[in-house]
């Protein structure tokens, strides 16, 4: 299980790696964590040319606060997740959707820039960043511009990217005071994508939800935002019916592919029962 | 004057002896990252080799270019079948009488089997050499469903003996037909099913799995030219076989052939067949005169050596209305894939399936295998049992609380009408074994208190009530282990005993050597105990050598828990020998009669004269001196080959309890109390990590292993992201626990307990599962039992929605 | 690893001007998505490769493209693709039927199709068949209808009932590399899912 | 070696050097030129951690890591867990709670086991089954290998620092 020999490039700045992303195009594939890449060049279904890593470079790292906003940078590792006390105060749906992540040394080396550029709707950032409303910051040597998570997704694997731009922040707004979070996830077992997972953030007063995100992960050939389940429950009294109907129209937009995992019917069922899960337990977070 | 019974136990102590949770001498290796496995081997001059294998299940070869391979950089060389008819190895033995395709000789008849072996510089240029062999298939229409391998007109997969009347076990009734076995007497049981007041019917399946060992299977293989020398670094659970496997093939005398199998990491039944890759890296070896290493990826081990069961039964109970069985029939279709290639003694080409009247007085049995072709991996092996006990003891259990259901009997309570009783043992069953000793009331009794059987089945009748899940397994068993008596087991002839070679050296240290292999099972340490508490020497001292045909004496090899029931009686039978020798010496060093000495611990003492007596230690030194009784020849030495009188039988209680999301099917194992009975214990820590280690395995086998395959036989789980293995975060917590029924016929009373957990394990998780379902009218599941699998059951009982 | 699909897909140009078209055998194989028609060994068989690109994963299937059961009177043949991947590890086949059918100015080509996979491509994706052989079918009907529009409108007498062989120039279709929702994408997705479950590239 | 290159990193506290093609895995690396057999390899998917060792005290798997991207890092192996003579705790533990039985497992469990103690000191006995389901063990079923990171842990705390 061996890739094919491909020249290594570890550029020590960002222009750097534009311009080597410039230089070689289709020939190249950036290199992050490298563990979904780096299997599959073992197992030969990939071999580009060249490897660009972006291991080296400082600026794509770190979590901060900026305003009202979180900023990732795409080369934040899922452990520095995992452990950040910014991220566990303001923003912690992250952290728990992160720990969740395959496996503690896979969350050493994978990143959450790789995770989303990768554009796997069987990966769990998509779905979190859907829900979070955050935004991605992509990078060529011609600028830079921002795309909403939102429009990012396309398809399986395809996303809004160009071939010579790179992911180098992700933005994220704080979600207002008292939002409750939630990420429910089914799998077979460590290390497994979901079977089916709901990512939800849900903010009740009175009894009636006054604000709610919900998005869906691997059930569909992209993470899927469950825009009819969130309209239905704005304003709306949160109680079991409520919840049901909201269950109900997240199961209706899935289409997810049969695998070992599972069928059609079980796997839109368990989005069902996942965002059942991850209202319930975001409301009981929502003060 | 000190207590002499007290100073005798303390020396006991410091013995490490049977019976002491004595630590694992082979750590000290391990926790360094010291141990030696196959893949440490790095020889001067070594090439490595790669296989070429088929993507079609079923194909054949219209030609292979070797040319682009042999262009690549470091590649040596590419081995075809063609190249290796000239020396006769193309086609190689099985432990099963059938013959197997070393390399694919004009078709592939499984997913995966070997088509061109690289050899290169390194595993790199290995891996580039084989990507750029081009092999030009046409591929023909796969059999996958092995009920349909006997159709009239189904494709005949072995074109290579389509004519051929038997493949070693009696007639064959269709060229995809390997054998029919039947044991019990037929009549009889159908006798007493027609006139039952109840019979029970249900088809069971023992998917087909792997046993995954941690380290997959590889070789070096080294043939000194000058010295017509060959020497196998292999991961194998049974070298000597190998090694006459080795010598029948390559034509080499046996005494020119060197297994040798180091540390092997874990083998579970997967390390017991002889496969292509050995051989093709054997001759490898042979045509370059250089050491070749042949060491296979995960994909390969799951796709293509060893797998197990794939057995699909049907049982039969026939039973008076309060329960009492009066007779069984069970039969099964095996799948044993596109070579019998399962590890069988000859007589046993269905292997121990004849153990599945279990723990229960059944007067007439009766029982039938009917194995096939599929194109599928080829195996068979008894992954963590003796061979096909698994399945056997499977449909045993599971079929008995099919029989508590429809009579509406407690699990329990069936299980003690039928047993049978302690005072019936030695007791022959239905099927001729003849079970040593047992005492099944004692231990499920003990199991039944431990867990309050009485406040669970409350606790599961309130919660039925508000429409929860939960189930109550049991499962008492009777494994059979320790193959065997000779005069029943043999393997291409040769019978199923096994050795030890003891040599004591004047100070008194000790070097055995035994025919098994140990793969983590802990030999270096618990034969040490046995031969320390029969010699009197202190188990630190005693040094235990295995696996190294140039060393070890002949025996079988470790698999169905031989070792102890089997080498174990070895070591106590030759460490005896010595014992006569050293008592005639102790007397004529004391000038008295060897009727007047009594043993205590580590010494003789003089009857009457506790002063007076010799240390083992100093009979030792003695032995090797010039005062020795006339005619004794100096030194203390003694090799036994043992050939057991019977198997060993031991047996087991357990229960679990699991609580079932009926919303999404997940089954979570709340509490697995195993109670075991092994006959003597020789290291109390060994045994509990054995079985911890057993129903761990038996866990991944219930609730998700399965390899699951297309029509086209394309497998379809082949890596660790999709075949189960369970981490840390599934696995349960185990509660054990034990009693002492000693073997009769075993010198020291062991029975052997590292499958039992497996054996025993995997039933008592399925009967948990459909236990929970039990009120809804549910009698059977297969396995595995996934979420999506149990979700499937809710589903159609209508009882997955809010 | 089999399915099949049927799909009818309507043409701008009579039955009679989309079977000569569709008699254009190097052409036409050319519309099997992804192909490339590298060698012609006769009228009737061809050597080509099938490239897939999605994501960081590619594969080429090198293979063989035979023209069968060509029927005038039916307007009808079958061209069935077989290959092996460069890597020998995963074996792909397709058989499609197609027929022209209908009077008029417009058509309607027929396509059937059955593919199958093996090896590697199986275990990781052949689940995805339907959507596989679907796309299969739509890039055919795509890049055939492309063909017929550049066809010239106008034709010898008799062209229907030459014997069918191979005219200058590939299809439009033919050296097209597969975007990333084309033939096999579906494959390639789940083998990053189900061989590489890991979270991060 | 086609277009092969020199890296440098410590390796249990020792300077060394390799010669590698870029393609070259960490685990290859380790185990086929410097020699410490200790890390081994169980699958090539990532799954199974017996591959796992310590690069900037972080637990990755070697098996997928390609060499050249160690250039100047720290990397600790099972082989440098024994000082001056004295066995780590963890070592010690898994031989007292009778945590290994095959043994094939072992390096990486201990090497990641000592990576979870040096992040988090006293770990529940459900943060151990979560910080080390990233390795499998066909053997222990796991149960001992807990008690054993315990008692590691137990005793470490009690040793003056």
């Amino acid at each position: 299980m061996i890739p094919r020999p491909f020249e290594y490039h570890a550029p020590a700045s960002l222009p750097d790696a534009l311009s080597l992303l410039q230089r070689y195009g289709d020939e190249a594939k950036l290199l992050a964590g490298g563990h979904s890449l780096l299997p599959m060049m073992k197992l030969r279904f990939a071999a580009p040319g060249h490897l660009i890593d972006l291991g080296k470079i400082g600026e794509l790292k770190g979590i901060r606060q900026v305003g009202n906003e979180i900023h990732i940078g795409a080369m934040t590792t899922e452990n520095e997740l995992v452990w950040s006390p910014l991220l566990a105060q303001k923003v912690p749906l992250l952290v728990e959707g992160a720990r969740l992540i395959s496996d503690p040394q896979v969350r050493y080396k994978g990143t959450i820039g790789g995770d989303i550029a990768h554009g796997d709707p069987g990966n769990d950032h998509p779905a979190l960043m859907l829900a979070l409303d955050a935004s991605f910051v992509l990078r060529s040597a011609k600028g830079e511009r921002t795309v909403p998570a939102g429009g990012f997704f396309r398809g399986p694997f395809v996303t809004a990217m160009e071939p010579e731009e790179v992911l180098t922040r992700i933005q994220i707004p704080i979600p207002g005071a008292g939002t409750g979070w939630c990420y429910a996830k089914l799998k077979r077992k460590t290390g497994d994508f979901a079977t089916a997972a709901a990512a939800a953030l849900l903010r009740a007063k009175a009894g009636r939800v006054e604000f709610v995100r919900l998005a869906l992960t691997n059930v569909g050939a992209t993470p899927l935002k469950a825009q009819a389940a969130e309209q239905y429950l704005q304003g709306r009294a949160f109680d079991d019916a409520a919840i049901a109907e909201a269950a109900r129209l997240a199961m209706s937009i899935c289409e997810p592919s049969v695998d070992q995992r599972g069928d059609t019917a079980y796997k839109t069922a368990m989005a069902g029962e996942m965002t059942q899960r991850a209202l319930r337990t975001a409301a009981s977070r929502s003060q | 004057m000190p207590d002499t019974n007290v100073v005798a136990r303390e020396r006991a102590d410091q013995l490490q002896g049977m019976g002491c949770s004595r630590k694992r001498k082979e750590d000290a290796r391990f926790i360094r990252g010291k141990g030696t496995y196959v893949d440490d081997i790095q020889l001067p001059g070594m090439l490595f080799g790669a296989m070429v294998r088929s993507p079609y299940a079923h194909a054949r070869i219209k030609s292979i270019n070797k040319a682009k391979a042999l262009a690549v950089p470091g590649v040596v060389a590419v081995l075809v079948a063609d190249d290796l008819k000239p020396v006769n190895l193309a086609w190689m033995p099985t432990l099963g009488g059938d013959v197997q395709a070393v390399l694919a000789d004009k078709k592939v008849c499984f997913q995966y089997q070997e088509v061109a072996f690289v050899v290169a510089a390194d595993r790199y240029a290995a891996a580039d050499g084989a990507e750029a062999v081009e092999v030009d298939y046409e591929e023909l229409p796969a059999i996958v469903d092995p009920r349909r391998a006997l159709d009239k007109g189904a494709p005949v997969i072995r074109e290579d003996i389509a004519d051929k009347t038997e493949v070693g076990h009696g007639p064959r009734t269709h060229p995809n037909h390997i054998f029919t076995w039947e044991a019990g007497d037929k009549a009889g049981t159908d006798a007493v099913f027609a006139s039952a007041p109840v019979t029970v019917r249900q088809e069971i399946l023992n998917p087909r799995v792997h046993p995954c060992p941690l380290e997959t299977c590889g070789c070096v293989a080294s043939f000194d030219k000058p010295t017509g020398q060959l020497t196998v670094y292999m991961t194998s659970q049974a070298p000597h076989i190998v090694r006459t496997v080795a010598s029948l093939l390559s034509g080499i005398a046996e005494s020119k052939i060197r297994i040798v199998g180091g540390d092997i990491g874990g083998g579970f039944g997967n390390k017991v067949p002889v496969y292509p890759g050995y051989v093709a890296a054997i001759v490898a070896s042979i045509v370059t005169g250089v050491p070749i290493k042949w060491i296979e990826s995960r994909i390969e081990n799951i796709s293509t050596t060893g797998f197990a069961r794939d057995y699909h039964g049907v049982g039969e109970l026939a039973a008076d209305k309060d329960g009492r069985i009066r007779g069984l029939r069970f039969t099964a279709l095996a799948d044993h894939g596109a070579f019998n290639a399962h590890v069988s003694a000859t007589k046993f080409p269905a292997g121990l399936f004849s153990i599945c009247t279990g723990s229960y007085d059944i007067a007439k049995a009766y029982c039938r295998v009917d194995a096939v072709y599929t194109n599928k991996a080829p195996g068979g092996v008894a992954y963590r049992c003796s061979l096909r006990v698994t399945e056997a003891v499977y449909l045993i259990e599971r079929m008995i609380d099919v029989l508590a259901q429809k009579l509406g009997i407690d699990k329990a309570e069936i299980r003690r009408r039928n047993f049978v009783k302690a005072e019936q043992f030695p007791y022959v069953t239905a099927f001729g074994w003849t079970l040593d000793s047992g005492n099944y009331h004692q231990a499920l009794d003990k199991v039944l208190k431990a867990v309050d059987y009485e406040a669970l089945r409350r606790e599961q009748a309130q919660k039925r009530a508000r429409g929860e899940l939960m189930g109550i397994g049991i499962s008492t068993f009777t494994e059979i282990v320790g193959a065997g008596p000779t005069k029943a087991c043999d393997i291409l002839g040769i019978g199923l005993f096994d050795s030890c070679d003891i040599r004591v050296h004047p100070t008194g240290s000790v070097i055995a050597r035994l025919g098994t292999m140990s793969q983590g099972q802990g030999h270096a340490t618990t034969y040490a105990q046995i031969i320390a508490t029969e010699l009197g020497l202190p188990s630190e001292d005693i040094q235990i050598e295995e696996g190294d045909t140039d060393k070890a004496p002949y025996g079988a090899g470790t698999w169905g828990s031989r070792s102890t029931p089997v080498a174990g009686a070895a070591a106590a039978r030759a460490a005896r020998k010595i014992m006569d020798k050293a008592k005639k010496i102790a007397a004529h060093l004391l000038e008295v009669g060897e009727g007047d000495l009594e043993w205590e611990v580590d010494r003789f003492r003089v009857k009457g004269n506790p002063s007076e007596g010799k240390t083992m230690k100093e009979i030792c030194m003695a032995a090797h001196g010039s005062n020795l009784p006339a005619g004794m020849e100096q030194g203390l030495n003694a090799v036994e080959y043992y050939d057991p009188p019977n198997l060993t039988f031991p047996f087991g209680a357990y229960v679990c309890v699991v609580d079932i999301d009926r919303f999404t099917g997940e089954t979570h194992v709340r509490r697995f109390y195993a109670l075991d009975d092994c006959g003597t214990r020789i290291n109390p820590m060994i045994i509990e990590g054995q079985i911890h280690g057993g129903l761990t395995e038996a866990f991944a086998v219930a609730m998700g292993q399965a390899m699951p395959f297309d029509e086209n036989g394309n497998h379809l789980g082949n890596t660790l992201l999709d075949y189960f293995l369970p981490t840390s975060m599934e696995a349960p917590k185990w509660e054990t626990d034990w009693t002492v029924t000693p073997s009769p016929h075993h010198p020291i009373g062991a029975k052997g307990v590292a499958e039992s957990p497996h054996v025993g394990g995997i039933p008592c998780f399925s009967n948990a599962v459909m236990d929970a379902f039990a009120h809804l009218g549910v009698t059977h599941m297969d396995m595995p039992h996934t979420s999506f699998r149990v979700w499937q059951q809710c589903n159609a009982l209508g009882i997955d929605k809010r | 690893m089999k399915v099949e699909l049927e799909r009818s897909f309507p043409m701008a140009a009579s039955a009679e001007a989309v079977w000569r078209v569709l008699q254009n055998v190097e052409a036409v194989a050319g519309c099997m998505p992804g192909a490339k028609i590298a060698e012609r060994i006769d009228e009737r068989h061809f050597k080509g490769t099938v490239s897939v690109r999605v994501g960081p994963a590619t594969m080429t299937f090198r293979g063989d493209v035979e023209v069968r059961d060509v029927d005038a009177a039916a307007r009808s043949l079958r061209l069935v693709g077989k290959g092996t991947d460069s890597t020998g590890t995963s074996g792909a086949s397709m058989d499609l039927a197609a027929s022209v059918q209908g009077a008029g100015a417009e058509s309607v080509l027929v396509g059937k199709s059955e593919v199958a996979m093996s090896g590697k491509a199986a275990a990781f994706g052949g689940r995805l068949m339907n959507t596989v052989a679907d796309q299969v079918l739509k890039q055919f009907a795509a890049n055939f209808a492309a063909l017929v529009a550049q066809a010239p409108a106008e034709s010898a007498p008799g062209a229907a009932s030459e014997a069918p062989g191979p005219r200058d120039g590939a299809s439009p279709a033919s050296s097209r590399p597969l975007n990333a929702l084309g033939l096999l994408w579906a494959i390639i997705k789940d083998w990053l899912r189900g061989l590489f479950g890991r979270s991060a590239a | 070696m086609a277009n092969s290159q020199t890296v440098s990193f410590t390796l249990n506290g020792k300077a060394v050097q390799a010669e590698v093609e870029p393609r070259e895995l960490l685990i290859h690396t380790l185990r086929e030129r410097l020699r410490h057999t200790g890390p081994h390899i169980g699958c090539e998917t990532t799954h199974c951690g017996a591959c796992t060792v310590d690069i900037d005290a972080m637990s990755i798997k070697s098996c997928t890591v390609l060499t050249v991207q160690c250039e100047g890092t720290q990397i600790l192996t099972v082989e440098g867990l024994e000082q001056n003579g004295h066995l780590h705790a963890l070592q010690e533990a898994f031989t007292q709670e009778h945590a290994l039985q095959c043994g094939y497992c072992t390096p990486g469990m201990i090497t990641r086991a000592y990576r979870l103690l040096q992040e988090i000191p006293q770990p529940t006995e459900q943060e151990i089954r979560y910080w080390m389901a990233g390795n499998l063990c066909r053997c222990t079923g796991y149960q001992n290998i807990v008690k054993a990171v315990q008692s590691a842990a137990a005793k470490l705390a009690a040793q003056p620092a």
